[in-house]
């Protein structure tokens, strides 16, 4: 019945199915959404965090996607300003998928924050010297920039490309898209570092503190190079999801290869300085704090087997698999490595952000645990619900995929 | 250490406490509770969600009985030198910019971000989990110099603050200098409810004020100074056990306080 | 083509404009009526007729001897002259029979009303004019209204903290948060 | 121009483009943010004028000298009096509350009286005190029938009482809570002294405390803490050691040099102990029973020591040699949560001081001679019963009151086997609770009438426990008026008394106090403005107490059964009061976790009891039990579970009703040989998982 709002040329299912499946997502949205009335009713007191924990899942979660939505200004600017044209086939589905991590990290921090009505303090009594203010800005302009190249897409919609002013407002702005892929990607590598230095400038924290160079640049660095070492493949990732489900080729391998050469180049420099990053700081760091390596840890559930976990096995290997072409090649191959590379970072995210807190430095003191209650994973579950429904909308109705049409002939 | 520089004052407010004469009794927690207005809690045993800018650590020799020894250790706001939560924070609803050297927080600037919390190694920072909400009649009982904080913003120790404007109001009423006053002319709740005198307060610059030459005592130590946050609190025992446990020495192996003034 | 587009563009405009000029009335004139809720003195309280007496603002509104200031007088205060009725006004009548006599306290309204949040040292300020910061009552003989805030509820004549700030960056004094905040 | 839908959409976006352009969106932000700082539902500080008025806070068992800070007038903060010697600026953590203890919501807000099991309905004062009045005539004169518990050790108030219950013809009704002021003028007697026993911490360089919590639970705690702590200046050399034997390391023994961990079935054991060794070292004095207590003391030899104790004898040794050098030692001795010990183990502590030559000394024991009475007919606090052999006589039909009367306390929760204790007194028909706060007792209670908090009335304190010179002191209202609709019980006992036909002498509570400071030779302004009347402290020729001693019995041991320490922390309420609300924090989590308390003990007793942390056991003594979870504290005596006391209540108030368990349900009562006393100091309980 809605036939004749779908892109030119393409099959997609029909609309019972498709509007059983839109349900089956909103079931989960509306879940999240009841938790998130609940959270603003009553506050975060709902959650599981707690005086030690004042960070916790959601902030691991907005660092994670925000990480795994760096394809899109990764990708923006190797296909406008270094002109790899191939990007073509898949640019559109990193935007999308840029766009819902921003927009949904966004949301989250509302929740998040204890006075969501103060929520614009952020812009209004910055603390220049506040890493978050630095986030909070480049966050909030880029994902203007994602709106900025979301809308094109949109108006590419049939019915909406028939209305000239949109038609000519679309192509004004996809001839300006590298301008905005510029600005993107400036952005971007703003805050994916500053992200870093949220972190690395927690002096009375050893697990994430670094000194010196090791905050500038490098920390920063490190962060940037992590996020555009698993965006792009998750970006893969996200296409050959949408590929089993729909049953339709939207991507061809080559491309796909391609962003995973991309990821695990990126992926492989960064490894290497983590690797280097992590003995520095256990064999000169530490010690200065009168702290050892051993002290950083603590039984299973802050245990060192998170730490090799995503250094070795979530990094080094994924970085190996994805710079060797002929493991590469191979698309099971490169699924994995994407799989890994991307639980890599986020488990990094995690570290980051709750071993960090989890270590008791008062020598009198001991560790607690934290563990997310329902109203976290129901807000975290309703954002990737969100993350879907606008994927479904835009996979149905908007012409993401160029190839799609060639391809499935 | 860092590369964070130390703001120097003319005036900086700090504390001695004689952790040998800390009984634990909890008097300074309960001054502190009714000074700065803090809600009883249905479940004040959930140790995670209370709110205690006071805080009396138990320390423990980790001996066995009958060697076994302890100590009490009152933690309030560190005041540091080099505060870690101060530049973190996104709003500037907490600063270090007043003669006094006290580390300001900000109640109806404070967006609750928490980033804060997740700076200060000392735990601090707190987080009202709920909105004060005390029993029937009891808000007649509430100080006026702190106000009641709504629910979602962080607060903590800020030495009574309110007091030292009041001290100062009092020596210009009284034709003293408001900036430099007398040792006593102004005292936190916790420093003047103690029984023991444990809790010595004064002006660490102050040659006349009583924590000068405490804090330079040979049994003086303060928590966790290898982290260079240059707390503005000092503590003091003659029990070796006791200022071992003030900092981190697992890498090291040395025992003692060693200091680490820069 | 071109034309006819343009036309039907020109034409479409007009409800914007509506919509805009509108907009544009309701927020600049309707609503900041609206949002505040106009009060008057529980009594009719004349600083004129006061003044007239010769007693001066610290007649009054004193210090205590800790320094603190006793803003606006009590009952107590004001009984030392108005225990019973004194002049023929008959806002005097109003207060004596009302409040004095029966020890209930005035709820006036505070036109320089602070949140609890804010501190603020008159004796620090005692070297100002009153006048610097209040308007010059002296000379006023019916109170004015009070305009309160519907939402945040503070009085729309009382000082906003940029003026604080202003004020104390203009004469070198500090800006710390803490030196105006409890 | 009809208005289409393309119309109404191009309006509403101009309004909005408009909006942009008004303060609407811009103020209505700041104005949310501004409303977020002051939400209606948050409380608003209070205005006003800040006074500080000298009150006498009875709050603990000692009463702390404050001062109370009001601002406009009502009471917001306590802070200690420099002026009072028995503050000297100090204050106790439950003083240090009291001003929000004037609204707990456990406050009893007018007269009640019982309508039902467990139900009440507020009454007129004029209709209580007229039942009480009708109660007390139908009985008056039948010996027997009118009784009273009270829970003050110091007020004159039990001056008043005793009285009216002589003019009723029950003069034998008077009795009193358990408290160490009872048993050690006991245990003073059996050394043939008189008076109340005194120990000057304040000018000893060193003081063994056997069992005494002094600087936090036992005595004049402020003054005890006042006195250590001019002993001990920071940055500077201690002028004093102070010691602490006793069962489990608590907040005195925290700072004290030494700590001997001594389990509380052992305590006498222990003194003797000390005695042998110190007699062994050349200590000898001139007491007439010198010869029997050395033969006597001979048979607590160092092997001894170790088996009662657990400690080595090169403890015994080492705390020798520390009192031999000292220049003026003195010897604490007292029940470790500060009642239940006998006089036997006040005498075994007591006879080191005289062994010493410690008695009448500065730095020493001193006896405090009575002090003067402002009636006549009044009981001698000596002479009363203790309300819990009464509760145990009511229990078995011994006894029979028709009519109880009781005075700030709680025997419904805190007397030995307390359920047993609020059974008995479901056996008296009619009981009256004169109490501030809705306890245990008062939900028993027929006729509850509410007292004051001590700011909104007058009190006074003579001589309270543990004082080294006989002190008085007085207080008078801190506020213009109550806060509940409440009488001072004295005055509505002196008016039911001339009802009655009874005439004290008095109208008021205030007279009565006034009439008790012109006794004692103070200066009633002067107290009630903040002061504090001291007299002399006298020696006397105590003898060792040997014959007495000689009756001590010899633990008995029993392989299942380990000792119970209950702890008294003061911060967690008293015998009358269940944990203040601004005390609620101070209590650890290793205490009370959520609704369940903790039993301590040393891993060694744990791995004998077969438990582990975090266990949930169930202790059993007597015939009462209590719940809890284990703690493994390495601070705890051998053989011996600590726990504190004060908890599980079932009345009270939001924060504190069913809050871990009674202690005192498992506190098992024996007599003392040679005594008469009941003690239950040595209590033993067995430890069952659950």
């Amino acid at each position: 019945m809605d036939r004749a709002l779908f892109p030119d040329g393409v099959e997609r299912c029909s609309f019972g199915k498709f509007a059983l499946w839109m349900a089956f997502i909103t079931a989960f949205f509306l879940f999240g959404l009841y938790a998130m009335i609940v959270i603003f009713a009553k506050g975060i007191v709902v959650t599981g965090l707690d005086n030690y924990f004042g960070f916790g899942l959601w902030i691991t979660f907005d660092l994670a996607v925000i990480a795994l939505g760096a394809g899109a200004f990764f990708t923006g600017f190797l296909k406008y300003i270094l002109k790899i044209d191939q990007l073509k086939n898949i640019i559109n589905l990193t935007v999308i998928v840029g766009f819902i991590c921003y927009s949904g990290a966004m949301l989250v921090l509302t929740m998040d924050i204890g006075q969501p009505i103060r929520a614009w303090f952020g812009y209004w009594h910055p603390n220049v010297h506040s890493m978050l203010t630095e986030v909070i800005f480049c966050i909030t302009c880029y994902c203007l920039v994602l709106v900025i190249e979301y809308v094109p897409l949109i108006l590419e919609q049939k019915q909406l490309n028939s209305i000239p002013f949109l038609h000519y407002l679309a192509h004004n702005m996809h001839v300006n898209m590298a301008l905005f892929a510029g600005i993107g990607a400036f952005l971007s590598t703003f805050h994916q570092g500053s992200l870093g230095g949220m972190y690395g400038v927690l002096q009375g924290r050893p697990y994430a503190f670094r000194d010196g160079f090791f905050i500038w640049p490098w920390t920063f660095f490190l962060f940037v190079l992590s996020a555009v070492g698993c965006g792009p493949i998750f970006t893969v990732l996200v296409c050959t999801f949408m590929e089993k489900l729909t049953g339709r080729k939207l991507v061809d391998y080559k491309t796909k290869a391609l962003m995973g050469k991309i990821a695990g180049t990126m992926l492989t420099v960064y490894i290497f300085f983590k690797l280097l990053d992590t003995w520095a700081w256990a064999y000169d760091y530490l010690p200065s704090t009168g702290m050892t390596f051993d002290q950083m840890f603590y039984g299973v559930i802050y245990g060192k087997w998170l730490m090799f976990t995503e250094i070795i096995l979530c990094g080094v290997v994924p970085a190996i698999m994805l710079i060797t072409p002929s493991i590469r090649n191979n698309p099971t191959m490169l699924y994995t490595a994407g799989i890994l590379d991307c639980i890599g970072i986020c488990l990094n995210r995690y570290l980051f952000t709750v071993q960090t807190i989890a270590i008791p430095l008062l020598p009198f003191d001991i560790w607690q645990t934290y563990a997310p209650n329902w109203a976290e994973w129901a807000t975290s579950g309703m954002i990737v619900a969100y993350g879907f429904l606008v994927m479904s909308l835009s996979y149905r109705y908007l012409p993401v995929f160029p190839q799609e049409r060639a391809m499935n002939k | 250490m860092s590369g964070h520089a130390v703001k120097e004052f003319k005036v900086t407010w700090g504390m001695v406490i004689d952790l040998d004469k800390c009984t634990g009794c909890g008097a300074c927690m309960t001054a502190c509770q009714v000074e700065n207005n803090i809600a009883p809690m249905a479940d004040a045993s959930n140790k995670m969600r209370t709110l205690s800018w006071m805080l009396v650590f138990e320390l423990s020799n980790k001996k066995a009985a009958p060697d076994a020894e302890i100590a009490y250790l009152p933690r309030p706001c560190m005041q540091c030198g080099n505060p870690a939560c101060v530049p973190v924070c996104p709003v500037v609803a907490t600063d270090k910019n007043e003669e006094g050297g006290i580390v300001s927080q900000i109640y109806p600037r404070c967006i609750g971000c928490r980033y804060c919390m997740a700076a200060c190694p000392y735990h601090a920072r707190y987080f009202n989990w709920e909105d004060p909400i005390f029993p029937k009649g009891m808000e007649k009982a509430l100080s006026p110099n702190t106000s009641a904080r709504p629910r979602g913003v962080v607060e903590k120790c800020n030495f009574c603050h309110t007091r030292f404007m009041k001290a100062k109001d009092k020596a210009r009423q009284e034709g003293g200098n408001p900036e430099a006053l007398a040792d006593g002319a102004y005292m936190p709740a916790c420093a003047e409810v103690c029984p023991t005198g444990a809790i010595t307060f004064g002006d660490l610059k102050n040659p006349e004020h009583k924590v000068h030459e405490l804090a330079k005592g040979e049994n003086a130590f303060r928590l966790l100074e290898k982290l260079g946050l240059h707390p503005q609190v000092y503590y003091v025992s003659k029990r070796e056990w006791v200022r071992k446990l003030g900092d981190n020495y697992a890498a090291t192996g040395h025992a003692g306080a060693e200091k680490k003034h820069s | 083509m071109e034309e006819k587009k343009q036309c039907k563009g020109c034409g479409g405009a007009l409800p914007f404009v509506i919509g805009f000029v509108a907009a544009l009335i309701a927020g600049w004139v309707l609503f900041p009526d609206l949002i505040y809720s106009k009060k008057i003195q529980p009594v009719r309280f004349s600083h004129k007729i006061h003044a007239e007496q010769g007693l001066d603002c610290a007649s009054c509104h004193t210090f205590r001897d800790d320094g603190s200031f006793a803003g606006i007088p009590t009952n107590e205060k004001c009984a030392e002259c108005h225990a019973d009725v004194v002049g023929s006004d008959p806002a005097e009548k109003v207060y004596v029979e009302q409040y004095a006599k029966t020890g209930k306290e005035v709820p006036w309204l505070i036109y320089q009303y602070q949140p609890d949040n804010v501190i603020f040292s008159h004796k620090a300020h005692e070297s100002l004019e009153c006048t610097s910061c209040h308007p010059d009552m002296a000379k006023n003989d019916t109170p004015p209204v009070y305009y309160q805030n519907r939402l945040s509820g503070y009085s729309k004549q009382t000082m906003k903290m940029w003026k604080c700030e202003r004020c104390h960056a203009e004469n070198g004094v500090s800006n710390a948060c803490h030196v105006c905040h409890k | 121009m009809g208005l289409d839908r393309r119309g109404f959409v191009k309006f509403v976006v101009g309004g909005v483009a408009g909006t942009l352009f008004t303060p609407v969106i811009w103020k209505g932000l700041d104005d949310a943010a501004i409303w977020s700082q002051n939400w209606g539902w948050i409380p608003r500080v209070p205005k006003g004028e800040v006074k500080a008025t000298p009150a006498l806070s009875k709050l603990c068992p000692s009463g702390c000298a404050v001062k109370v800070k009001t601002v406009g007038g009502l009471p917001f903060a306590a802070i200690g009096n420099a002026d009072n010697p028995m503050s000297k600026g100090g204050v106790c953590p439950i003083c240090a509350g009291g001003a929000q203890l004037l609204y707990s919501p456990a406050r009893v807000k007018s007269p009640m009286k019982k309508v039902g099991e467990g139900k009440f309905e507020a009454i007129k004062w004029e209709d209580a005190e007229a039942m009480l009045v009708e109660k007390l005539t139908s009985f008056k004169g039948q010996d027997g029938k009118i009784a009273a518990i009270s829970g003050d050790e110091t007020g004159t108030a039990n001056e008043v009482v005793s009285a009216l219950l002589s003019g009723l013809g029950n003069a034998s009704g008077f009795c009193v809570m358990p408290g160490e002021m009872y048993t050690a003028t006991k245990g003073v007697k059996l050394m043939g002294g008189n008076g109340q026993p005194g120990f000057d911490i304040a000018g000893a360089d060193l003081v063994l405390m056997i069992g005494a919590d002094a600087l936090d639970s036992w005595g004049p705690s402020v003054a005890n803490q006042k006195a250590f702590a001019a002993s001990h200046p920071t940055g500077a050399a201690a002028t004093a050691q102070f010691i602490y034997a006793g069962p489990v390391l608590n907040n005195t023994s925290s700072v004290c040099d030494k700590f001997l961990a001594v389990p509380p079935t052992a305590t006498a054991a222990f003194s003797l102990a000390l005695a042998n060794a110190l007699i062994n070292a050349g200590a000898v004095c001139s007491a007439s029973d010198f010869g029997d207590y050395k033969a006597l003391a001979a048979k607590y030899t160092p092997e001894a020591f170790e088996k009662a104790t657990g400690l080595k004898a090169e403890a015994l040794k080492d705390l020798v040699a520390r009192i031999k050098a000292a220049k003026a030692p003195l010897v604490i001795a007292g029940a470790s949560f500060g009642q239940g010990a006998g006089a036997l183990d006040f005498v075994a502590g007591a006879s080191l001081n005289v062994l010493l030559g410690r008695v009448g000394q500065s730095g020493g024991m001193t006896l405090l001679p009575a002090a003067p009475k402002a009636l006549a007919a009044a009981t001698d606090r000596a002479e009363a019963k203790d309300a819990g052999s009464f509760l145990a006589q009511v229990a078995t039909g011994k006894a029979s009151p028709a009519v109880l009367l009781v005075y700030e306390a709680n025997p419904a929760f805190a007397l030995p086997q307390a359920d047993a204790m609020a059974k008995a007194l479901g056996n008296i028909a009619f009981k009256v609770s004169f109490s501030t706060y809705m306890d245990e007792t008062a939900t028993l209670a027929d006729l509850i009438l509410p007292a004051p908090h001590p700011y909104e009335r007058f009190d006074d304190a003579m001589n309270p426990y543990g004082v080294a010179k006989p002190t008085y002191l007085a207080g008078k209202p801190a506020m213009a008026k109550p806060v509940m609709d409440v009488k001072d019980p004295v005055d509505v006992l002196l008016a039911a008394g001339s009802k009655l036909g009874l005439s004290l002498g008095f109208e008021t509570y205030a007279d009565v106090i006034k009439a008790k400071a012109q006794a004692v030779g103070a200066d009633f302004d002067t107290l009630a403005s903040g002061g504090a009347w001291t007299g002399e402290g006298k020696g006397g020729g105590l003898s060792l107490g040997a014959a007495a001693l000689a009756k001590a019995p010899v633990a008995k041991a029993d392989d299942k059964a380990v000792a119970l320490a209950p702890v008294t922390k003061l911060a967690c309420g008293t015998a009358d009061l269940a944990t203040p609300p601004a005390n609620l924090l101070t209590i650890r989590d290793t205490e009370l976790k959520g609704k369940d308390l903790f039993v301590q003990m040393n891993a060694a007793t744990a791995k004998k009891l077969g438990v582990t942390d975090g266990n949930k056991v169930k202790l059993t003594g007597g015939s009462g039990e209590v719940r809890a979870r284990v703690h493994v504290n390495e601070g705890v005596a051998a053989d011996t579970v600590a726990m504190l006391l004060g908890f599980g209540h079932s009345a009270w108030d939001q924060y504190t009703k069913g809050k871990g368990d009674n202690v005192y349900k498992i506190l098992t009562v024996s007599d003392e040989a040679g005594t008469g006393l009941k003690v239950w100091a040595g209590s033993t309980v067995t430890v069952a998982k659950i």
